[in-house]
Order: structure tokens, then C-alpha cells, then sequence
């Protein structure tokens, strides 16, 4: 290879000016710190690239790592803490969970489709390149109203790219979440998650080291795809930014299918130093972090790499952003196993670099030194930043304020809340995804946490992706631990026992104080809730920046997280499974109605303080529905969350997406909680509450068990017939609807407004 | 007057095609050696009711850039024929 | 009997078939599609999955792969070969079964439970069934429309090669037929009965422990086949 | 010589093409009033190495009697340019 020291421009490159500087998304400061960081040279234009790549928020974090290093990290169910691609815990009998979850959120707004498939891609390799075998996935996602055929357009993209990746790859869609407001017409989010399950002693890391060692790429070659990805995903979208637009990245899931498979047997094959996937600043990230990580230098040269395209430039294939492929640190002598590994998947492995001893980040073309960086703080020596954090006085307004509209009738109310395709049954959307592949799905899309078996053994892995972005926008504070603890609620709703979680902390700009102050507050409560639960952060990712012409999107630090249920046979369903059936309400009902469903879809006002979460009381409910569910007290479990006590007993009686038979209820508020309001009884979102239903002969037991945690379990009444009527009776008052009428409501409501057509063309 | 309309939908140049490399390895592995470049689009035919061909031309157009075709990955075509 | 389970690129159902086969007392075997003998197998299964990403049309690509030869010459001597999903698309592409699988009506993938008849109950996989028994089983496909011209859907519908067929059941609020096939086939077999080919997925709710194993007794009927194979 | 070829695959008269007919009903919401009879098939475009255009066309047109179009559901047309 090369052994000059410095680097020279190749022929034609253009002159690295301040403008090119700037185009680059680099601030004069940090231009200043690369140069001194080369011994005060200009870098080249492949140099500059690399930087301006690694040095993006999206790879940098550089306005948010001192906020994020408050995480809890640590527990003794972590193998894998915040750091490596996916977090990692350790499950019973040997075995252990992998999971993360990623935003792909300016590309989706781009190109909906290939958008949403490559974020799913993307999180798939995270996953298996951990050693893990990807067993389910989860997607939450933001658009606009639906009323807009734009917006129409970017979900049903989405959701199809979402479901055509997963479904090619074979892995289940077992949970997610989907909601509309206006804050994201501009600029949608999605949010992809998997979950991998392998033996802890197959656990792979991404280091590299060993000096002498082979680089070697693998999987698809290298086009123009996404150039400049990682620093287009760091700046506001702009009329400006979309003629910028890099060239759309597309998803090939069924190479992915196969490099899935070449990956986990080259690393149960024991011949690989280490493995890394090819995200954000595909090559460029892959190499300098794993090599960063080993604490060793690399030299690559980027005129062996496979290329899809003629006359690609070192800068080019450094900053592609091409997808299916993996970089993998191997001793030399394992090259040809490797080889043959990859030729039995049909997938290319070439060497196109070696580990070095001298900590230089080296990149060679055609025998010429293109570029030349100390390797240690390429990766981690960008200057960071602490924005201010100021609360903005229309949120402080915001949550002092109360609707102008009159009450609704409670009837007429519960009707237009299902109807709100934020609440309305997603069954649209996830029968476009697999749920039943591989086998082992306890649990599909419908409930309140998703679950699969673990191989073949009695315990299943629960998992939910939630964000109320309402309750962060008017408390980011309560609304973070909220965030969680309704995470937590939906695992334990199944009986299983929340583990850990992973975030998508998706916000606006961080250089303004106010969505600085969202941020910093969300994290804080998203901290407190995951000590008080027990469950550590493993890893996530922030999103920034996502701010369109109209404003920035609502805070929406979506939480992932990962339950263990000790037998699969006691999963607990979210629906009544039995006439005669006792109805519970678990917790306490204050009646709150400030940032409720209620609120903002019937009465549009998006005002009040959030309900404030009690984290030892909800620590005590999820204590509660463990242990209730591993007796087999449990009928059905299911939170209450949007809509409060109106929409989850509808839900509860109406089935699940597949039902084919919905139940009446008959329930007496009257003696519970006397001073609240009807509307407050009725649509109120006071957290720590759980819908229990169970045969009567558990009553008493159940209400002994939750008098034991502190809690109160209050009989609410009976679930009545097939087909028969919901009816709600307070004191002199009584509401009541036909359960098969809500069941049609809360089905129909998106797929009436998806039936009208949607836009391919101007974007 | 009444025109038919062939309209052509294909990838972008430069964008990755799988579907046109899966095919053209198949077609390889079929003994057509002499094949390259493969890209798989769609194709759209349809009858429209137009002034004249140049009216035509202009409405299948609009089409194109308003549905038929994703401007930001796909490329298209028009042939009008009377 | 010995189930050849085959893997082509992009299948993805393998690991469940092969289990459910076994968990049916029955010997499975996993073959890669580049084989040209089924190693000993004397009957065949073609998985679910995307063999070859589905692209241009599913089962358009796999239909050439090496291992269908022997597959081929095991049908025509009356030898046991079952498609399910993606591999019902590959026999149809293969011409061992009538017609052809298009893009579901409603232009989506459709993952859901189906309600099915079992129109015979004397084939390898329905023999444990009684006929005209109704069962839920998940499907989940973008291109189960089955779509074969009037003749040869007359001649099905007469000479009973409808094996499968999608049935509504009291309650449901989804459309009963999820892809538009045409008189509600969900399977079909060949004159001679031991080809078999339909969308849903057995072998996806097959164990006790999912809380239903609606699709076990394909798998019992495929054993109680192979052991009569050979008794008699 | 090398020869530009596109093939168009569209569905069999007379065989129900629901995507047409989706598309159909986009085009009328969206104001086409006189788009009528879509039809949505498949282009697929490629490079041939032939000796002359009557051996392109002849090998192309067993491509698609081989691969490209499923004769069950399909016909096709295929168009060779130098
Ligand atoms: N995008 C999606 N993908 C898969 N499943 C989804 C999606 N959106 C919603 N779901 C499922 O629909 C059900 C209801 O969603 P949601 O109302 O968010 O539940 P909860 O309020 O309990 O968090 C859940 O089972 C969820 O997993
Ligand atoms: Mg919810």
C-alpha cells in the first residue's frame, strides 16, 4: 500500500475553500479543530468529507452526549450497555436479547417508501451484527392529518416500505405505534425497532484490533446512494436542502436475507475478529469507529471496493451510503473461509484495508494518499456543545391554559375519540406486516405489548414502542417519565416483567432554547422513570433537526423497551375473553384532564399539564400485574392510556383486531372517587391505571394482592353479553353504546380515510 | 379523438435496481449470455379521450408526473399512438 | 416417509416447517435449492418465504433453480410435493399446479388468521381433517390472488381439485377471501392428488403453546400419509 | 452488436387487473376524465449482444417466453432498437 505521510488532492478535485467548508455543515470553530488536528494543514476534499460526516450531530452527537451520559446504564441483566450497535440483555438458560431502535425520519419525508425500508434494514443489521438472529420488529411512526392526500401519500408510502422489508427478511412485526398531528405534516417520523435473541457466550463486539488484520466488505457493492446522508439527517428540511437531495438510498431486503444469514454463520463460525454494518457514513463510519474502538489505525483502499457505478471517487465511496453491507476485521489466514462462507450466501467478500499500528485513519486510491487523520479523535474528538435550555413562554402559557369548547356529550365524545385515527383501531396498517413468520408469536399487533417465544424453550421476550409526544410537548418532564412508565404498563400488562429500554429521542432544532429545554427535561424524566423501574437504557438514538418550513415537530423521545415473560402459556390478553367476567380498575382516578385525548381530539385544544406519574405507584401496579398474571387470576390486562377509562373499556369489549365476537360491559362508577367529573371518570388519563377483568371467584384474592402493593383494585362491574351494549352508569346518569357500533367506528376510521387515493407525484 | 397511450415507468439511472439484477442473473443463469443493464419498471397502457395527439401528449404527461411516477425515483415515457 | 424441506434464496419459513413436521413425528430434512437429489427424501415441501425477493413474480425465478428437477421427477411418479405460500407460487410458475398467483386485489400484503374449508379430507395433508371442517390458520402474502381462466376453474371445481377454500364465518369483520381469488380458492391439488399448493400457514400455528394448533394436523395427516405409503 | 431492447408484459385481455383498475379511478378523482381501459403491467428494459437485430429480437422474445411474462396471465411485446 502507500507509504507517504501526506496526503494530496487527486487530480480535478475541486479546492477545499470556506465555502466548500461550509457546504460541508461545518462550523468556522470546528474547521479550526481539524485543521489543528492535522498539524495545521488544509485537509482534502476526501478528508473533509469524512469529517464533515463524522462530525455531524447524527454521528457526533455533539449537542447531546453530555445529556445522554445521565442515563442509567447498568443492571445485572446488561451484557451490553450504550456503545455498540444494539444493547443486549441477558435472558434465562444462557440466553440474552438484542434490541435498538432507530429514526428515518428526513429520508422517509424524501421518498416515503425506500425511507421506512431502509430504516428497517438499517436496524436489522444493527441487530444481527451483534450475533443476534432478529426475531421481531416495531415501528413507530408520525405523519400529518390524513385529510391532506401529501400526508396520505407519506403514511401509506411508509407503511408499505416498513412492511415489504420486514416481510422479505422473515422477521415478525409484532408491536408499534402510529399518530397524527399537524406538527408532523412537514416532516414525518419513523422510528424503527428490532429485537434479536442469541446465546450471551456467541455475543460479538465491533472492535478492531490486531495489527496486520484485513478489512473486508461484504455484501453489495457501492453506488452513490444517500451521499451525505448522515449530514443531510442534521439540518433543518428546506426548499434549499431537497435540491440537495442525495441520491435516494433503496432497500434490497433480499440481499439483506442473505447477508443476515452469511453474517451470523461467519460469527458462530468463530473466523471473524469482529463485524460492523455499513449505516450512516457507510464506510467511513464503519471503519473509524470500529478502529476507535480498538484503540489501532486503519489504512483503506477505496479503489479495491466493489463499486455499481464507473469512476467512483474516494470521496464517494467513502460517503456512500449504499445499503446491505457489512465491514468485518478478520486475520489474514481466514480470508479464504470467509470467502467461502459469503460465496455459499451469494454474497461478494473483498479486502479493502488492513488494522494498523499507528492510530492514522489512512485512505489510498490507486496507490495515492487521499487521506491521513488520527483515528482517535476523528471519532470522538468533535467539539461539543451545551446549547441553552430555556423554557419557551407559549409552553409555559400552554399548560396554564384550558379548552375555550363547551363539554361534549360523553356519548357523542367517546364516538369522535375513536374516530381520531390516532386512537382508531392501526389494523390497516399492521396487517401490511407479518406477524406470524418464524412461528414463535405469542403475541401479534392488537394488544398492549407484543410478545414471541424464545426459541423453544417456555419464555417469551415482550415488547412495546411508546411515546405520548402530547403530555412531552406540555411537560417534557412528566411527560418523559410518562413515556416510560406507560411502556412499562404495557408490558406488564401481559404479565411479563419489564427488562430495559432503547430510545428515539426525536426533537427539533437543539440551538434553540426551547426545544434544548424539551430535550433536556424529557431525558431527565425518561432517567428517573428507567432507575425507579429497573430498567436501563441499552442504546437508542437521537434525531435532531427535525424541523420543517412550519415549525418544529412536538418532543417525541419514542421509548423501545424489552420485557421477560417467565411462561408464555400466561400471557395475558388486552380484550374480555368471557361473559360473567369481573371488571377491575387498578390505581387511583383524580379525573385529569389536562393534555388528554379528550381534550385534543374533541375539544382541539392541545393545553393543560400532563397527569403527573407517580413512579413507586406505577412500580407497584406492574408488581401487581406480574403477580396476578403468573397465579392465572387474569382474564385480560389492558392500560389506560389515551381516551382514559371510555376508550380502553371499549377496547376491551370490542375484541382484537381479528375478533369475531365483541361483549357488552355494564360498570357503576358511583361510590369511586365521588368528586372527580363525569368527563374527568370518563376521558381523564390519570396514569397508574390498569382495566383488569377476571373470573369473580379472583375478585377478592386480586383486590388482597393489590391491597399488598398499597394499591386499590375497585370493581367496576360485569362483562355482559356477545354483541350486547357497553353501558357506563354513574349515580342518576347512564351512557351506553352498542359494542358492535364502536367496534366499526374504531375499525373503519383509517382505512375510510385511506380509501381515498393517494399522490405519487409532487413531492 | 380517441388515442392510446403507452406509458413507460423505469428506475432513475444511477438507482439501485435489485429487481433488475435479480432478473438479469437469472436470465444469465438461462444461457443469455449476451444480456446487460436490466431494469424492471412498470408499463401503463390506456385510451384517452384528447383534442389531438399534442393535447394527448400533455394530459398522458401530467399523469405521469401527478401518479404513474415517482419523480423522485422513477424516470417515464409517453407514446401516444391514434 | 422423509420431508425434503427446500430452501431457495430468500425462503424464509424453513425453521417452522421443518418443526412442525417433526413435532408431527415426522423426519425432516433441509435442501438447498442448488441440490439436483432430494438425498433421500420421498417427499417435498417448497416453504414460504421470497425466493429470489419475489421479484418480477414470486416463484418466477425459484421455478429454475437445479433442485426442481428432481422435485419434478418425484411428482410425476406420484411422489408427495406441497407447496405452501411462496412455494404454492413456485409450482404454479412450474406448471405442476393450474394458474397463477397475482397481486392481492386490494393491492396490500395481507397478514392475518383465515377462515378455511377443508374441501378434501382424503389428500397427504387433510387426511387427519374431516371434510367440510372449517379452521382459522395466520396467511400473510402480497400475491395469493388465484387467478386461472374459466376452463380450467370449471374443470377444479368439477373434478374436486379445490383443496382449500376461504369460507366467512359469523362475526368477522374482515372480507373472508383476502386477496380476491377467484371462487374463494385458497389451495388445490393435481389430477393425481399428490401435488398440493395453497397460501396459508399451517406451520405458523402448529404448537399448543401459541394457544392454538389449528395447523397440526396437516403435518399428522402428511406422517399418517408417508407411514401408509409405506405399509401399503 | 449491441442492441437497446424493451419489453412491455401487460395482463391478458379479459383478465382482471385491479391495480388498473385502482389507478383508473386515481386518474378520474384526480380530474382525467377521459382515461379509460388501464391496463398496469411490467417494462422491463436491458442491453442485448446480438449478431443482428432479427437475433435480438428472436432471443428477446425468448426471454419472455422463458422468464419475463408468465403465459398463464401474460402477453408481451418487445421492441429492438440499435
Ligand atoms: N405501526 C404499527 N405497527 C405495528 N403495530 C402497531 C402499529 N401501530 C399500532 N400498533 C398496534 O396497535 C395496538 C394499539 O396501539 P396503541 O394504541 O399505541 O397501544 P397502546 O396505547 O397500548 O400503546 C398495539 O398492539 C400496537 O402494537
Ligand atoms: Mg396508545
Amino acid at each position: 500500500m502507500s507509504h507517504e505521510t501526506r496526503p494530496t488532492a487527486l487530480p480535478g478535485e475541486p479546492p477545499v475553500t470556506e465555502e466548500l467548508v461550509r457546504d460541508h455543515k461545518l462550523t468556522d470553530s470546528e474547521y479550526t479543530a481539524i485543521r489543528s488536528l492535522l498539524g495545521d494543514r488544509t485537509p482534502t476534499l476526501t478528508e473533509l468529507g469524512i469529517f464533515s460526516a463524522l462530525w455531524s450531530e447524527h454521528c457526533s452527537y455533539k449537542h447531546t452526549k453530555p445529556v445522554l451520559r445521565r442515563f442509567p446504564t447498568t443492571g445485572p441483566q446488561v451484557l451490553q450497555g450504550p456503545g455498540e450497535n444494539a444493547g443486549v440483555l441477558s435472558l434465562p438458560d444462557g440466553w440474552a436479547v438484542a434490541f435498538k431502535i432507530e429514526s428515518h425520519n428526513h429520508p422517509t419525508a424524501v421518498e416515503p417508501y425506500q425511507g421506512a425500508a431502509t430504516g428497517v434494514g438499517g436496524i436489522l443489521r444493527d441487530v444481527f451484527t451483534m450475533g443476534a438472529r432478529p426475531v421481531a420488529l416495531l415501528n413507530s411512526l408520525r405523519f400529518g392529518p390524513l385529510d391532506d392526500p401529501r400526508n396520505r401519500y407519506l403514511f401509506a408510502g411508509a407503511v408499505r416500505g416498513v412492511g415489504d422489508y420486514g416481510n422479505c427478511m422473515g422477521v415478525p412485526t409484532l408491536g408499534g405505534e402510529v399518530q397524527f398531528a399537524p406538527c408532523y405534516a412537514g416532516n414525518p417520523l419513523v422510528n424503527a425497532m428490532a429485537v434479536g435473541v442469541l446465546r450471551a457466550d456467541d455475543l460479538i463486539t465491533a472492535r478492531a484490533h490486531g495489527v496486520g488484520n484485513l478489512l473486508i466488505n461484504v455484501g453489495a457493492s457501492t453506488g452513490r446512494d444517500g451521499i451525505h446522508g448522515a449530514s443531510f439527517a442534521s439540518e433543518d428540511l428546506s426548499a434549499e436542502s431537497e435540491a440537495r437531495r442525495p441520491q435516494v438510498q433503496v432497500g434490497d431486503p433480499f440481499t439483506e436475507k442473505l447477508l443476515l444469514e452469511a453474517s451470523l454463520e461467519l460469527i458462530e463460525s468463530g473466523i471473524i475478529v469482529a463485524i460492523q454494518d455499513m449505516g450512516a457514513a457507510g464506510l467511513t463510519s464503519s471503519s473509524a469507529e470500529m478502529a476507535a474502538r480498538g484503540g489501532v489505525g486503519v489504512e483503506l483502499d477505496t479503489s479495491l471496493v466493489p463499486t455499481r457505478e464507473a469512476g467512483m471517487t474516494p470521496y464517494e465511496i467513502m460517503l456512500s451510503e449504499s445499503q446491505e453491507r457489512m465491514l468485518v476485521v478478520a486475520e489474514p489466514h481466514q480470508v479464504e473461509a470467509i470467502q467461502a462462507i459469503c460465496r455459499k450466501w451469494e454474497q461478494d467478500a473483498t479486502v479493502v484495508g488492513r488494522v494498523t499500528d499507528d492510530g492514522l485513519f489512512r485512505i489510498v486510491h490507486h496507490g495515492q494518499l487521499v487521506a491521513s487523520i488520527p483515528g482517535q479523535p476523528l471519532v470522538d474528538g468533535c467539539p461539543v456543545y451545551h446549547p441553552d435550555a430555556a423554557e419557551g413562554p407559549e409552553a409555559v402559557a400552554r399548560r396554564a391554559a384550558t379548552p375555550g369548547a363547551p363539554d361534549v356529550d360523553p356519548e357523542e365524545a367517546l364516538r369522535r375519540l375513536l374516530d381520531a385515527p390516532s386512537i382508531a383501531s392501526k389494523r390497516w396498517v399492521f396487517e401490511q406486516y407479518d406477524g406470524t413468520v418464524r412461528g414463535r408469536s405469542v403475541a401479534t399487533p392488537g394488544g398492549d405489548a407484543g410478545i414471541v417465544r424464545v426459541d423453544d424453550t417456555d419464555f417469551g421476550i415482550a415488547m412495546t414502542v411508546d411515546c405520548n409526544a402530547r403530555h412531552v410537548l406540555l411537560d417534557p418532564f412528566e411527560g418523559g417519565k410518562g413515556v416510560v412508565a406507560e411502556a412499562a404498563r404495557n408490558i406488564a400488562c401481559t404479565g411479563a416483567r419489564p427488562l430495559g429500554i432503547t430510545d428515539c429521542l426525536n426533537f427539533g432544532n437543539p440551538e434553540r432554547p426551547e426545544v434544548f429545554f424539551q430535550f433536556v427535561e424529557a431525558c431527565r424524566g425518561i432517567s428517573e422513570a428507567c432507575e425507579a423501574f429497573g430498567t436501563p437504557v441499552t442504546g437508542g438514538n437521537v434525531s435532531l433537526y427535525n424541523q420543517s418550513p412550519t415549525g418544529a415537530i412536538d418532543p417525541t423521545p419514542t421509548v423501545g423497551m424489552i420485557g421477560l415473560l417467565d411462561d408464555v402459556r400466561h400471557a395475558v390478553p388486552s380484550t374480555f375473553r368471557q361473559v360473567g367476567d369481573a371488571i377491575l380498575l387498578i390505581g387511583t382516578t383524580r379525573g385529569h384532564l389536562g393534555g388528554s385525548a379528550y381534550w385534543a381530539e374533541v375539544l382541539d385544544a392541545v393545553v393543560g399539564p400532563p397527569p403527573p406519574i407517580d413512579l413507586p405507584r406505577e412500580r407497584a401496579v406492574q408488581e401487581i400485574l406480574i403477580a396476578a398474571a403468573a397465579k392465572g387470576w387474569l382474564g385480560s390486562a389492558h392500560d389506560l392510556s389515551d381516551g382514559g377509562l371510555a376508550v380502553a373499556l371499549t377496547e376491551c369489549c370490542i375484541g382484537g383486531p381479528w375478533a369475531t365476537v365483541t361483549f357488552g360491559a355494564d360498570i357503576d362508577l358511583a361510590r369511586h372517587a365521588d368528586a372527580v367529573s363525569d368527563h374527568g371518570w370518563l376521558f381523564g388519563e390519570d396514569a397508574g391505571r390498569v382495566l383488569l377483568s377476571c373470573s369473580p371467584e379472583h375478585v377478592s384474592a386480586l383486590q388482597a394482592l393489590a391491597a399488598m402493593h398499597g394499591e386499590s383494585a375497585h370493581y367496576l362491574g360485569l362483562v355482559g353479553e356477545p354483541e350486547g351494549d357497553v353501558v357506563v352508569r354513574r349515580d342518576d346518569r347512564r351512557w351506553s353504546w352498542p359494542s358492535r357500533d364502536l367496534r366499526r367506528i374504531h375499525l373503519d376510521a383509517i382505512p375510510r380515510r385511506m380509501s381515498v387515493p393517494v399522490l405519487a407525484g409532487e413531492s | 379523438m380517441m388515442f392510446r397511450v403507452h406509458v413507460r415507468v423505469t428506475p432513475r439511472p444511477g438507482l439501485l435496481d435489485p429487481q433488475g439484477t435479480a432478473v438479469e442473473h437469472a436470465l444469465h443463469a438461462l444461457g443469455f449470455a449476451g444480456v446487460g443493464g436490466v431494469r424492471v419498471g412498470r408499463a401503463v397502457d390506456f385510451a384517452l379521450e384528447a383534442a389531438d395527439e399534442a393535447a394527448a401528449n400533455a394530459d398522458a404527461t401530467r399523469m405521469c408526473e401527478r401518479l404513474l411516477a415517482n419523480p423522485v425515483t422513477e424516470t417515464f415515457t409517453v407514446a401516444v399512438e391514434s | 416417509m422423509r420431508i425434503a424441506v427446500i430452501r431457495f434464496p430468500g425462503t424464509n419459513c424453513e425453521t417452522e416447517t421443518i418443526e412442525a413436521v417433526r413435532r408431527a413425528g415426522g423426519a425432516a430434512q433441509l435442501i438447498d435449492y442448488r441440490e439436483t437429489s432430494l438425498g433421500g427424501c420421498d417427499g417435498v415441501i417448497l416453504p414460504g418465504g421470497f425466493s429470489y425477493g419475489d421479484y418480477l413474480r414470486s416463484g418466477a425465478i425459484a421455478r429454475f433453480a437445479p433442485v426442481m428437477q428432481p422435485i419434478k421427477a418425484l411428482a410425476d411418479t406420484g411422489g408427495i410435493v406441497i407447496g405452501i405460500c411462496n412455494g404454492f407460487q413456485v409450482l404454479c410458475e412450474a406448471h405442476l399446479l393450474p394458474g397463477a398467483l397475482l397481486h392481492n386485489a386490494a393491492q396490500r400484503f395481507s397478514s392475518r388468521p383465515v377462515d378455511i374449508r377443508i374441501e378434501r379430507a382424503d389428500l397427504a395433508v387433510t387426511r387427519e381433517f374431516a371434510e367440510g371442517e372449517c379452521i382459522r390458520i395466520p396467511q400473510a402474502h402480497g400475491e395469493g390472488r388465484y387467478v386461472a381462466d374459466a376452463e380450467t376453474v370449471a374443470a377444479l371445481e368439477a373434478d374436486r381439485h379445490v383443496v382449500l377454500r376461504y369460507v366467512s364465518v359469523p362475526g368477522s369483520d374482515m372480507p373472508h377471501n383476502p386477496n380476491g381469488s377467484v371462487a374463494d380458492i385458497a389451495g388445490i391439488c393435481n389430477p393425481a392428488g399428490n401435488v398440493i399448493g395453497f397460501m396459508p400457514h399451517p406451520e405458523r400455528l402448529a404448537d399448543p403453546v401459541l394457544g392454538s394448533d389449528a395447523g397440526h394436523r396437516f403435518f399428522t395427516s402428511l406422517v399418517q400419509a408417508g407411514a401408509v405409503e409405506m405399509t401399503g
